[in-house]
C-alpha cells in the first residue's frame, strides 16, 4: 500500500498508547491537555472541510457531521488506550479522529480512494480503523451495539484487560437490539461502557416526541450502573468515562454514560434548511454559549494550563494538517476496478 | 398491457414525478377511507428523507401519518396488530436495507396470520420501502432484497417502475386484503411521467410490456426497466428488436405474459438489481426456461447486481449494477445465429 | 362449516359479554365466583386430556402446558369484555380458555382437524378465537407484542372502549421487540396491558441465569404503570387487572404486569425428565402449597360462598364436558387436502 | 467426490446419528481451538432442545457452552463482535424460523464486514440452524429459509444430508475466516451414517455425487437428498438411473459438477426443501437451464415445498413437501420421449 505510506508524512500525530490514568481535570500537565484541544480542533476542522466538500460536489454521497459534539468523542477517548475498542455510528468522524486516526486516511476513504481507511470501500458510514480499535462505523442505528458487547465478552474471554465504548446517538434507544445487549453485558459482567450521545435529535424529530420515559432508566432496569455528563465539557467526559473505563477494567462490568450535546450542522450535509424542526435561536444557543472548544478553551487558560495563542496556534497547526490531508485525499487514485470483486470473502 | 396506455391520453392526465404519484396515491386512499394511516420514522413534518410524504400530514394530521421512534420491527409490529383489527396501515421503511430488522414481523406474522387462522384473521397493511445502488450510500443503504419476500407466501410484492405504475400499485395495495411489500427505487424518485387523476388501479399480478419488440426479450424490474428500454434503443442502431416486460409484481408473478414473450423472441435476459445469486432473476429466468423451453433460441441469461456488498467508492459501485452497455453487449451476442 | 354447527352442542358455555366492574374479592355472587372456578378448572382439566393425548401418541406434535398458571389467565379475562383483545403465546390454551373459548374446537385444533379453530391449520401454537377477541397465540417468543399495542392502536384510532391484554413469559424480557413496543405504548398512551407471566424458566433454563437486573425495571423505564401479583391467586390478579384496565379504558394508558407463577408439567409435553433443570421438591411444593385451584376453592368455602360439594359438582361437569370435547375432537375429520392451497391469501 | 467413499472404509469409521456428527465436529473443534465457543439459548445443561449438543457444556464448561437469554438477534450481535476481536463463535440458533430476528446482524453485519472494511477486520463464525417440515411444529417452526442468506455475499452456506457432511462441514466452517450459515434439517438429527474419528474436513464449494446415474439428475439439497435417493431407487424398477447430486454449499456454489452432470444425463429435476418460488431451487435450475442449455432434453424442473405457510394437520403438512412418490412420477414423465 504506497498510498499508506506516502501518506505517512502528513500527520504526525502518532496515537498514545496508553491512557493517563485519571481524568483531564486531574491534571495540570500542560502537553496532554493541548492535545487533547488539538484532538477536538482536528475534528471540528475535518468537518468543515467534509461539508466543504459536499456543497463543492467533490464529495460523493452524504454524510453526518459530529461538529459540537467534540467534546464526548475525546473526553472519553481520552480514558482509552490503544488497544481499547470503540464502535461507532453513521456520525462517526468524530469517534473515529478521538482514537487515533489520521486525517489524510480518513479522508481519502470519504472520497472513496484506496487510500482511504477501508480502501474506498465503507466511506463515511463504515469508516474503521482496526490498528487504533476502531471497529467501524455503524450505518444501520444502534447497529453496533452487539458488536461492541461481542467485542468486550472476547476480551473477557481472551483474558486481557481491553474495554470497549460503544457509542450511539439517543435515537438508539428505539432499537430493541440494545435492550437485548445489555441484558448479557450485565449477565456477564462485560467490560463495555454504552455512551449515548444525546444531541436532541433522531434526524428531523426531537427525541422527546418519539422517547418515552427516563433515558437512564433503561440500562438501570438491567442493573447497570449509569452516569451522566455535560457532553460540552470535555473534562466532566473525561473524568467520568475515566470512572468508567476503571470499573470495567477492574471486572466491575457494563455502564452508561449519557452525554448532553448538540450537533452543529444538519442531520447530514444536504439537511440546510432545518427552520421546520429546529430554531436558528436554538441552534446559535449552542454554538455561542456551549460551544465545547469555547468552553475547553476557557478552562484552559482561566487555569493558565494554555494561553490564547498557544490555542491559536494548535487550531492553525490543525488547520494546515487538514488542508494537506484533504489535498492529500483529493489526489489520491482511486481503487483498481478489480477490487469490486476483492474481500467479499477473507 | 402495452405502452402507451390510452388512459394515458385522456384528460386529467399530468406529468409527475414518481415520488409525487406515491404521494397521490396515499393522498386519494387517506381520503377515501378513514381507516389507512402511515407510520414510520419523519414521516410527518419531514416527509421522509426522500420528501415523498410532504404535505400529508398537514392534510391528514400526526395521528394518520405519524412519526416512530427509529423500531422498525416495533412499529411493524404494530402495523400487523392494526391491520388485524379494522385499520389498513402503510408502513414506511426509510430503506430496504432495514428489511432485516422486520422479517419476523413481515414473515412469521403478516403474512402467515390469514393462513394459520384458517382464514378468519387478516392482514391489511402496506409495507413500502426502496431498493437501489449507485446512490454512493456504501454497503447498508443501497441493497435490493425483494427475492426475500418474494420468496414469502402470504405476501404480495410490487416493484412500480414509473410514475404510472406507482400510483396504480399503491393503490391497489391499499385495498388488497393481504400485506403487500411495495419496493421503489429511491434514484427514480425524481423521474417523471404521465400520470392520470383520480383512480388508477393497477391489478397486482398484471405485468406490462413497457416495449413491445420481436428478436429478444429483456424481463426488467423496477430500476431495471429504464436500462432494459435504453439498451432496447441502442440495439435498434443495430437492427435488433428487443421487447422489454415488466413483471410490475413478483408475487403474484404474470408468468404468462413472460413465457409467451419467450416464445415469441426466443432469447430472453432477464434484469434486476437484486444480488444475481439466489435473486429474483433465478426465479424468473427458472420459470421461463421451463415455460418457454421448446422455443429458446439461447439459454435465457441474467443479469443482476454484482455477487458483492455494494462499495462505496463510485468507480467500483458503478460496476456492481447492470447498465445500458452490459445489455446491449449481452443482447447482440445472443442474436448472433449460432 | 358443518363441524362447527355440530360442535356448538357440546359446550353450552357462552362468553359473558361484559367484564363486572370490580375484581373478584369485592363481590359476593356466588354464580360469578363458580364460573370463575369453573374456568380454572378447565384449564386444568384441558391440559390433562392434552398431556394424555401426547402419551397416548393421538397428537400430533407437542404442546405446552399452562396447568399451575390458571389463575393469572381466569384473574386477567376477568376484567375483560368480550369484544376486548387479547395476544397469547406457545402457552395458550388457558388465555384460549379464559377469553372465552369452548373445549371442542379446541381440542378439534390441537388435532389438527378442520372443526379446530383454524381449520387445523394453526395447531396448539397458534390458536386464534377472533369472536372472542383472542388475536391468537404465538410461536415467536415476545412475537405478539408488536400485535397487542398495534390492536390497542387500532382501539384508539377507531375510537372504541377496547383494551387489549398482551400475554407473555418471563423469557420474553430477552427480546428487543418488547421494549420498542413499550416506548410507543407510553408515547401514545395506548390501552394496552402487558402481563408477564413469571413462571422462573425460559424452557430448561432458570431466568435468573439469563435476566439481569430488576423485571419491573424494564416497563418502568419508559414511564408505565407496573403492578405485581401473587399470580397463583385469582382474586388478587382479578382485582389488579381490574384496576389496569380501567386506566388503559380512561385513556391512562399502558401497564405492565408481573405474575408470579409456576408451570406444573414440563416445558412441553415431551419435557418429561426435568431433574437437571429444577428440583422435584420445587415442583412438588408449588403444588401442594401454590395450587391456584386448591387457593381459590379454600377462599371461597372459608367466606361461605361455595361449597365443597359445589366446587366437586363444578369439577365433575367439566370433566364431562372435557371429555366430550377430547372425543369430539378426535371423531372429527381431518381438513380436505384442498384446504393446502386455501387461505394463503384473503 | 463419489460415494462410497473410500475414507469410509478406514479404520476409525463408526456408524453414528447426524446429532452425535455434529455434537463431534464441535468438540473436536473446541479441543483443537481455544477460541471456538458455543453460544445460544439452552444449549449448556439442556444441550439444545434437539440434544444435538449433550455433554458439551460437561467438557467445555459454561463459558464456552454459553446459556443466552431468548435474544437471538443480541447473541449473534454478540457473535459478531467477538469474532471480529479473535474468537471463533458458533452461534446456535435453534430453529431456522429465527433467522427473522437476526438478519441485520447476520446480513448487514457479519457479512458485509470483511468488505466495507477493505479487507481489514474479518468475522470467522458459524451460525447453525435448522430447516424442514413434517415436524407438526407449523407454520412458525417448520420454514427452510436458507435461499435468504445464500443470496447474500460474504456468507457461505452449507446444507449437511448426512452424519459425515454434518462433521465435515462443520468442521471447515469453523476454519473459515467467513461467517458461515449452516443449515440442518431438523428431522435428521437421529438418522444414521458412517463417520471417521478424527478430522474430516470437507471442503466448503465442492458438491457430492451421492449416487451415479445416467438418464436423469436429481440435484438435491439437504432433506431432499434421501427423498432423491429413494426416487431414483424407484425408478430403477421402471428402468431408469437417476443420478443424485448434493451441492452441499449453496453458497459457494459447485455449479462445475451440477452442470457436468446436468449434460451427461440431459434432463434434471432440483429438489428443495425451500418454498419453490424465489428458492434456491430457482437459483440451481437457472444454473443449470443455462449452463447445460445445449445439452438438455427436457426442461429443468423443480419440485420445492409448496409456495403456503407450513400449515399444522398433518393430512395438510405433508402435503407441502416433495415425496419419493412425486419425484419419481415427474422423473418418468420427463424420461418418456416426446
Ligand atoms: C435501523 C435504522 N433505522 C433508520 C435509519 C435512518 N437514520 C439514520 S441516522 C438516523 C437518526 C439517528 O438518530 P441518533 O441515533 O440520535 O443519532 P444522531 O444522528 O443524532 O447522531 C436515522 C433514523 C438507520 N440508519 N438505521
Ligand atoms: C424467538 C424465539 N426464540 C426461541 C424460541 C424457543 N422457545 C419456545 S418457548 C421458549 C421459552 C419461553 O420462555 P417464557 O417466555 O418464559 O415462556 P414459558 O414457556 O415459560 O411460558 C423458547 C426459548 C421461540 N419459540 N421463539
Ligand atoms: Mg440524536
Ligand atoms: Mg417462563
Amino acid at each position: 500500500m504506497t498510498g499508506r505510506s506516502a501518506a505517512s508524512k502528513s500527520t504526525p500525530r502518532s496515537a498514545r498508547g496508553k491512557a493517563t490514568g485519571a481524568g483531564l481535570a486531574a491534571d495540570a500537565d500542560p502537553p496532554r491537555h493541548l492535545q487533547t484541544y488539538r484532538q477536538m480542533m482536528r475534528i471540528r476542522v475535518f468537518e468543515e472541510h467534509a461539508n466543504e466538500l459536499y456543497l463543492t460536489a467533490k464529495m460523493p454521497g452524504l454524510t453526518h457531521m459530529y461538529a459540537g459534539e467534540e467534546a464526548v468523542a475525546v473526553g472519553v477517548c481520552d480514558a482509552l488506550n490503544r488497544d481499547d475498542y470503540i464502535t461507532s455510528t453513521h456520525r462517526g468522524h468524530g469517534h473515529c479522529i478521538a482514537k487515533g486516526a489520521r486525517l489524510d486516511l480518513m479522508f481519502a476513504e470519504l472520497l472513496g480512494k484506496a487510500a482511504g481507511y477501508n480502501r474506498g470501500k465503507g466511506g463515511s458510514m463504515h469508516i474503521a480503523d482496526q490498528e487504533n480499535g476502531n471497529l467501524g462505523a455503524n450505518a444501520i442505528v444502534g447497529g453496533s451495539a452487539g458488536i461492541a458487547t461481542g467485542a468486550a465478552l472476547s476480551t473477557r474471554m481472551r483474558g486481557t484487560e481491553q474495554v470497549v465504548v460503544c457509542f450511539f446517538g439517543e435515537g438508539a434507544l428505539g432499537q430493541g437490539l440494545l435492550y437485548e445487549v445489555m441484558n448479557m453485558a450485565q449477565l456477564w459482567k462485560l467490560p463495555v461502557i454504552y455512551v449515548c450521545e444525546n444531541n436532541l435529535y433522531n434526524e428531523y424529530t426531537h427525541f422527546e416526541e418519539v422517547t418515552a420515559g427516563d433515558l437512564l432508566g433503561r440500562p438501570r432496569a438491567f442493573g447497570i450502573h449509569t452516569a451522566e455528563v455535560d457532553g460540552q465539557d470535555v473534562t466532566s467526559v473525561s473524568a467520568t468515562a475515566h470512572e468508567l473505563v476503571e470499573r470495567a477494567r477492574k471486572g466491575e462490568g457494563p455502564s452508561f454514560l449519557l452525554a448532553h450535546t448538540y450537533r452543529y450542522y444538519g442531520h447530514h450535509v444536504g439537511d440546510i434548511q432545518r427552520d421546520y424542526y429546529r430554531s436558528k435561536d436554538e441552534e446559535s444557543h449552542w454554538k455561542s454559549e456551549r460551544d465545547p472548544l469555547t468552553i475547553y478553551g476557557a478552562w484552559l487558560q482561566d487555569r493558565g494550563i494554555a494561553t490564547a495563542e498557544q490555542l491559536q496556534q494548535v487550531e492553525a497547526e490543525v488547520r494546515d494538517e487538514a488542508q494537506r490531508a484533504v489535498e492529500y485525499g483529493l489526489e489520491a487514485p482511486y481503487p483498481d476496478e478489480g477490487e469490486v470483486t476483492l474481500h467479499v470473502y477473507a | 398491457m402495452s405502452t402507451p396506455d390510452p388512459t394515458l391520453s385522456a384528460a386529467g392526465v399530468r406529468t409527475i414525478t414518481f415520488a409525487q404519484a406515491v404521494n397521490e396515491a396515499l393522498a386519494e386512499e387517506m381520503r377515501r377511507d378513514p381507516r389507512v394511516f402511515i407510520l414510520g420514522e419523519d414521516v410527518a413534518e419531514a416527509g421522509t428523507p426522500f420528501k415523498v410524504l410532504s404535505g400529508l400530514v398537514e392534510e391528514f394530521g400526526p395521528e394518520r401519518v405519524r412519526d416512530t421512534p427509529i423500531s422498525e420491527a416495533g412499529f411493524t409490529g404494530l402495523a400487523v396488530g392494526a391491520a388485524m383489527t379494522g385499520m389498513r396501515p402503510v408502513v414506511d421503511l426509510m430503506f430496504g436495507d432495514f428489511l432485516t430488522l422486520v422479517m419476523d414481523q413481515l414473515v412469521n406474522q403478516a403474512a402467515k396470520t390469514h393462513y394459520m387462522s384458517g382464514g378468519k384473521l387478516k392482514v391489511p397493511m402496506v409495507l413500502r420501502t426502496t431498493l437501489g445502488a449507485t446512490r454512493r450510500s456504501a454497503a447498508q443503504h443501497s441493497q435490493s432484497l425483494h427475492a426475500w419476500v418474494s420468496h414469502i407466501p402470504g405476501l404480495k410484492v410490487a416493484l412500480p417502475a414509473t410514475p404510472l405504475d406507482a400510483k396504480g400499485l399503491m393503490k391497489a395495495a391499499i385495498r388488497d386484503d393481504n400485506p403487500v411489500v411495495i419496493v421503489e427505487d429511491k434514484l427514480s424518485f425524481q423521474d417523471k411521467g404521465p400520470v392520470p387523476e383520480g383512480d388508477v388501479l393497477i391489478p397486482l399480478g398484471q405485468a406490462d410490456i413497457k416495449r413491445e419488440g420481436s428478436d429478444i426479450t429483456f424481463v426488467a424490474t423496477s430500476s431495471m426497466v429504464v436500462v432494459a428500454l435504453q439498451a432496447a434503443e441502442q440495439l435498434e442502431a443495430h437492427g435488433l428488436s428487443a421487447e422489454v416486460i415488466d413483471p410490475r409484481t413478483l408475487s403474484p408473478l404474470d408468468s404468462a405474459t413472460l413465457i409467451e414473450s419467450a416464445k415469441k423472441t426466443g432469447r430472453v435476459v432477464v434484469v434486476d438489481e437484486g444480488h444475481q445469486s439466489y435473486g429474483a432473476s433465478a426465479e424468473l429466468a427458472a420459470v421461463i426456461a421451463d415455460g418457454a423451453f421448446y422455443y429458446l433460441d439461447a439459454p435465457v441469461r441474467r443479469l443482476g447486481a454484482m455477487d458483492v456488498p455494494v462499495p462505496f467508492s463510485p468507480v467500483l459501485e458503478d460496476l456492481t449494477v447492470p447498465t445500458p452497455k452490459q445489455l446491449t453487449a449481452l443482447a447482440r451476442e445472443m442474436c448472433v445465429p449460432a
